[in-house]
């Protein structure tokens, strides 16, 4: 049942030690570029590289597993999954989960047509704007940015599941924006060039590896000092370059001491 | 022939290869009753099924009084007249089914009236009233608000004759009226018609009851592998069969 | 979150729930009988066509359908439907889905019918449209009413798949309350509400089927 | 992504859709009688007890009963049910849910049999099981098909409930595929792969049908 | 006595406060025939049931030769036996619906062999045997692998027949032979139970056929209103009934 990609988890980990630990990752799947199916038909995406070298050099076994995203709170509470890491905002989200520091910078952007005649916040009033359920883009707008929802049509941002499905809402013209992580956006705007433009962000914010909130804390400080290591000595440059392509670049890594 | 109320001459029907019906003629006049008796398979219920229009013949003529419902084309089969033409056939016989085909969600009344609000659109007071009186003339009038499945057998016999009465028809067919009730509602169903036959309803039936069909009947038919084998007065086929197939046929029942 | 808050939430959601749960209702119930007319008909193509509906509409994800119908205007015909138009494809959706399930059942009751009701009717001068509406159709929903009951409360859950066109029935309420709450309670309370509402149906149900039993064939 | 690449992964995943719809029929198929028989037994609290559980299982959405089942034992008694628990957890939930219905249906067969089948069962001296499985279901099996169909196809469409349990079936594999491409191919060949796999059924139950055609009553 | 095959004394029956059996007490002796006549409610079928296990006695005592089924208990009330003695009981009867109550998935062969494979446990190929040369005996030899929907209703009666005979009964009980059947398919299946009445089975017929009573039994009981009006030999209680009942009964049947 489990994907190829856990299995090269396991590969360049710590696979001929049994006893050691397991680091296993909850991810969601269709979230391009931190977690996705790549060409080759495998689990990837930058987070997952990320995952892949922390267990790797905490002699840790890795295991991916696709979730889905309704079930996470369970899962993590159940232990079935040790942590989310899948460009997972913690702003907003404090005190629900144990978090490692902060390691990306990110922005809530939203994303208009090229041609829809929007081109600042304001122009937002009586339109139609989507976000994913339960993200960190609907945090803000119900929260910092809640002045600028009022003004929308129904005077609230409109949800749905996935981000693919709201990109093509956008595309079609049944909403009038997308509110989303500026790496998503950057994303759909590869794909689809010259379709959609960025307005200026709604927030700026962090990415983080939550944890079950009263779960085993000597994991969250090896993440910490793992992801610090892999900055010191250019491995996280380097994957931001890989990534670089799909928006992802190290100016916004913030995990530096 | 000005008193006759259906005429047929040469029908004809098959089922694929197996012809029924081989060139069968008849007349039935005003206040005739009918009986056509023979053996299982002979065809007698798909001539009464051909004549009330629930199957089409492939070649005959076939009139009610001055209505010609079908006739021979150049080729010899059997055309149709319009749907006007037959929808006015339909007003001038009325059958009453085997296993009566009452309506199982109507009450007896509603059995009885609906067709003549309807289909006849007669004013809803009217068709109530006609239906009520021939409730009470068939020994129903306590039952009219009752459903069908709640009456016993003979009852529900009964309302399908009040059904098919119900739309004034020129003449009445039976199907087998009574091969699906004990003896004692037998009896009292056999009774309705031969009160029927006392008020000159013209009737064609279908029957297994010899005595019955001399009692009743004016003209006996006895059908056989879709021929009539003989017709004649109904004391004369039944006492002094002439033909072999008919004397085996009647045979079978004792008449001690 | 406080439990008004959260209820009030819910069945905000729960008005959209009962509204697609009736009009999917309203359109498909009727549409289902034409489909499977449709499906028995003697001109072959048209019979053919109806099974093809049948077999596509059944035989793929009522959410796919949506997706279908939401996008297809768009993306096939380059046609831009407005904002509203996620209502009106979900009822879309909903009703060409479920007629097809209700068309299925409403066949095998038709075929139920003895041909003696026909043959009943067609001597007494009914003209087809009247033998249908008057004589089979009554008889057909007292036969069908266990497996429309089976259908119907499938219906209610179903309603959930209207989120994938961003319409927040109670489930995706629900859901999204249990992530910002990291709870199940809301889950909890949705599937309390669902099974409140099948009872409600299920009690109509059988009142109707009680009234239906004043006769039986 | 290349073509082959992507069939892959769907085909992957339709392993997984055929295990758990196959799982779930031959478990419920069975079950479905027990609960049937219980729900018409004369010992009253036995048939509360069908009916209370028959009304809850089809009265909350299935994906809810899966989660009730996967997070019960941990949250309700902490016990840790290891890494398989998803599997069986999806096999239990499917089969209670689908029993259900199937109970509903047998019951509508198990009634209509006349009562003179059992009458004449029970003077040639024919015990009550050897009465119920050698005269009764045979004939309920044929009057229950179309039913069934209906309910069976409905299965196939969901078995994509599975991934709340992390279970990746084909329907899942497909929205991940759709939003890694940001295309809609995936979807349409999910949906082709269900509808000839509701085809296949179709043409069972056909088959079926046809079989058991040998005699009407 | 002991050649009593069934016995039953003081049997009474209720459904609600509907007495339907009042203190019926009866002997079917070996080789009997006893046909039962009455009008319709009269509780005849409600006896048969009775006699066949098919319902409770509320009080009596019924027994097949020496085996005791049911006595009254010190209040009166009847006591049935243990399963195995009702398992005893039940070879020693057989029952022929009036509708038959064929297995309509199963084939003629199967019909009559499958409870002697699965209830006698008879082995498999002797259960055949015996099924085949009952079919033979009863005209259906042709018939065994046709399934009963395909078969006539007079056909489908001698199935039946031959299932209740093949489990090879002290008793035969038939419940209205014939009245689902037309007057040809009547004749055949009279001739069925006139040929068994020849070879001495024991036989106890619900009946509306006066004649074949008359001809075919050696008592008759008249039931009425939950009661026996009369009993005696055939064509005594046919010919000269000595209850008014009975004669009002009769004056319904033709006799000519
Ligand atoms: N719809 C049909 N399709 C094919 N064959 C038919 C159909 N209806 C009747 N037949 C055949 O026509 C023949 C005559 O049947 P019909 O019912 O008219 O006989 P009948 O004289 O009424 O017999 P019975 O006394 O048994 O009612 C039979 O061989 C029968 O099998
Ligand atoms: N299961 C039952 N529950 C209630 N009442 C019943 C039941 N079976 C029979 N009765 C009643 O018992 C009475 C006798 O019925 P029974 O069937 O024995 O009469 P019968 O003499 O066989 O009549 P018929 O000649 O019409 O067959 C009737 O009043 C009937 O309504
Ligand atoms: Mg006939
Ligand atoms: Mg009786």
């Amino acid at each position: 049942g489990d994907n190829g990609a856990a299995d090269n988890g396991a590969d360049n980990g710590a696979a001929a030690n049994p006893e050691a630990t397991t680091l296993i990752v909850g991810l969601d799947n269709a979230y391009p570029p931190y977690g996705f199916i790549g060409d080759d038909g495998n689990l990837t995406g930058f987070d997952i590289d990320l995952a892949t070298e922390v267990a790797a050099r905490n002699g840790w076994n890795l295991e991916l597993e696709a979730i889905d995203w309704d079930a996470k709170d369970a899962l993590l509470g159940q232990g079935t999954i040790n942590c989310i890491w899948n460009g997972f905002t913690m702003e907003g989200r404090e005190g629900k989960y144990a978090f490692s520091k902060p390691y990306m910078h990110n922005e809530q952007v939203v994303v208009v047509k090229k041609d829809s005649g929007i081109s600042k916040l304001e122009d937002l009033a009586d339109k139609n704007v989507m976000t994913q359920a339960d993200s960190a883009a609907l945090d803000v707008l119900e929260g910092d940015q809640k002045a600028l929802a009022d003004t929308f049509a129904g005077g609230k941002a409109q949800t749905i599941g996935d981000y693919n499905n709201a990109f093509m809402q956008l595309e079609s013209g049944a909403v009038d924006a997308v509110a989303c992580d500026l790496s998503i956006a950057d994303y759909q705007m590869a794909a689809k060039p010259d379709m959609f433009v960025k307005l200026e962000p709604l927030s700026t914010e962090n990415y983080a590896v939550g944890f079950a909130k009263d779960g085993d804390t000597a994991m969250v400080d090896a993440v910490n000092k793992t992801l610090k290591e892999m900055y010191d000595d250019g491995t996280i440059a380097q994957l931001c370059e890989k990534w670089g392509e799909y928006g992802i670049s190290i100016d916004n890594w913030v995990l530096v001491d | 022939m000005t008193n006759a109320v259906v005429t047929l001459n040469h029908g004809k029907k098959a089922f694929g290869d197996n012809e029924v019906l081989k060139d069968i003629s008849l007349t039935v006049n005003k206040g005739d009753v009918l009986a056509v008796i023979g053996p299982s398979g002979g065809g007698k219920s798909t001539l009464l099924r051909c004549l009330a229009l629930l199957e089409t013949l492939n070649s005959g003529d076939l009139s009610y009084g001055d209505l010609v419902v079908c006739s021979n084309n150049a080729e010899g089969r059997a055309v149709y007249g319009d749907a006007a033409t037959i929808a006015k056939a339909k007003t001038r016989y009325g059958l009453v089914f085997q296993n009566f085909n009452l309506f199982p969600h109507y009450t007896v009344l509603q059995n009885v009236t609906d067709a003549l609000i309807c289909v006849q659109k007669m004013p809803k007071d009217e068709a109530l009233a006609r239906g009520r009186d021939l409730l009470a003339k068939m020994g129903l009038a306590d039952k009219e608000s009752m459903v069908p499945c709640d009456l016993s057998g003979g009852q529900q016999q009964r309302v399908a004759i009040a059904r098919a009465m119900a739309m004034n028809p020129d003449v009445l067919y039976f199907d087998e009226p009574t091969s699906a009730l004990d003896p004692e509602l037998t009896r009292e169903v056999l009774k309705v018609i031969r009160d029927l036959a006392a008020e000159h309803m013209t009737m064609v039936i279908v029957t297994h009851e010899m005595g019955f069909a001399r009692d009743v009947a004016d003209q006996i038919i006895f059908m056989d592998g879709g021929v009539i084998v003989e017709q004649g007065p109904a004391s004369e086929v039944i006492n002094n069969p002439r033909h072999d197939r008919t004397r085996a046929f009647l045979a079978n029942y004792d008449r001690d | 979150m406080e439990f008004p808050v959260m209820m009030g939430i819910l069945m905000e959601g729960f008005g959209l729930t009962a509204q697609i749960f009736v009009i999917t209702l309203v359109g498909s119930l009727p549409l289902g009988i034409v489909v499977a007319l449709a499906r028995m008909s003697r001109f072959k193509p048209l019979a053919w066509l109806a099974q093809l509906y049948i077999s596509i509409l059944r035989g793929t994800p009522l959410m796919l359908q949506l997706m279908a119908i939401m996008f297809g205007p768009y993306y096939l015909f380059g046609l831009n439907m407005g904002s509203d138009w996620k209502f009106w494809a979900c009822a879309i959706g909903f009703i060409l889905n479920y007629a097809a399930y209700f068309a299925e059942i409403y066949r095998s009751g038709i075929q139920s019918i003895p041909r003696g009701q026909y043959e009943a009717a067609t001597v007494l001068g009914y003209s087809k449209a009247q033998t249908f509406t008057k004589i089979v159709l009554p008889q057909v929903i007292k036969r069908i009413l266990p497996a429309m009951g089976n259908e119907i409360i499938t219906l209610v859950k179903d309603t959930s798949l209207a989120f994938v066109l961003g319409i927040m029935e109670m489930f995706s309420a629900a859901k999204a309350l249990a992530a910002s709450e990291v709870s199940m309670i809301p889950y909890a309370i949705a599937a309390l509400i669902y099974w409140v509402f099948c009872l409600v149906i299920e009690f109509i149900l059988n009142r109707v089927e009680k009234k239906l039993d004043y006769y039986h064939d």
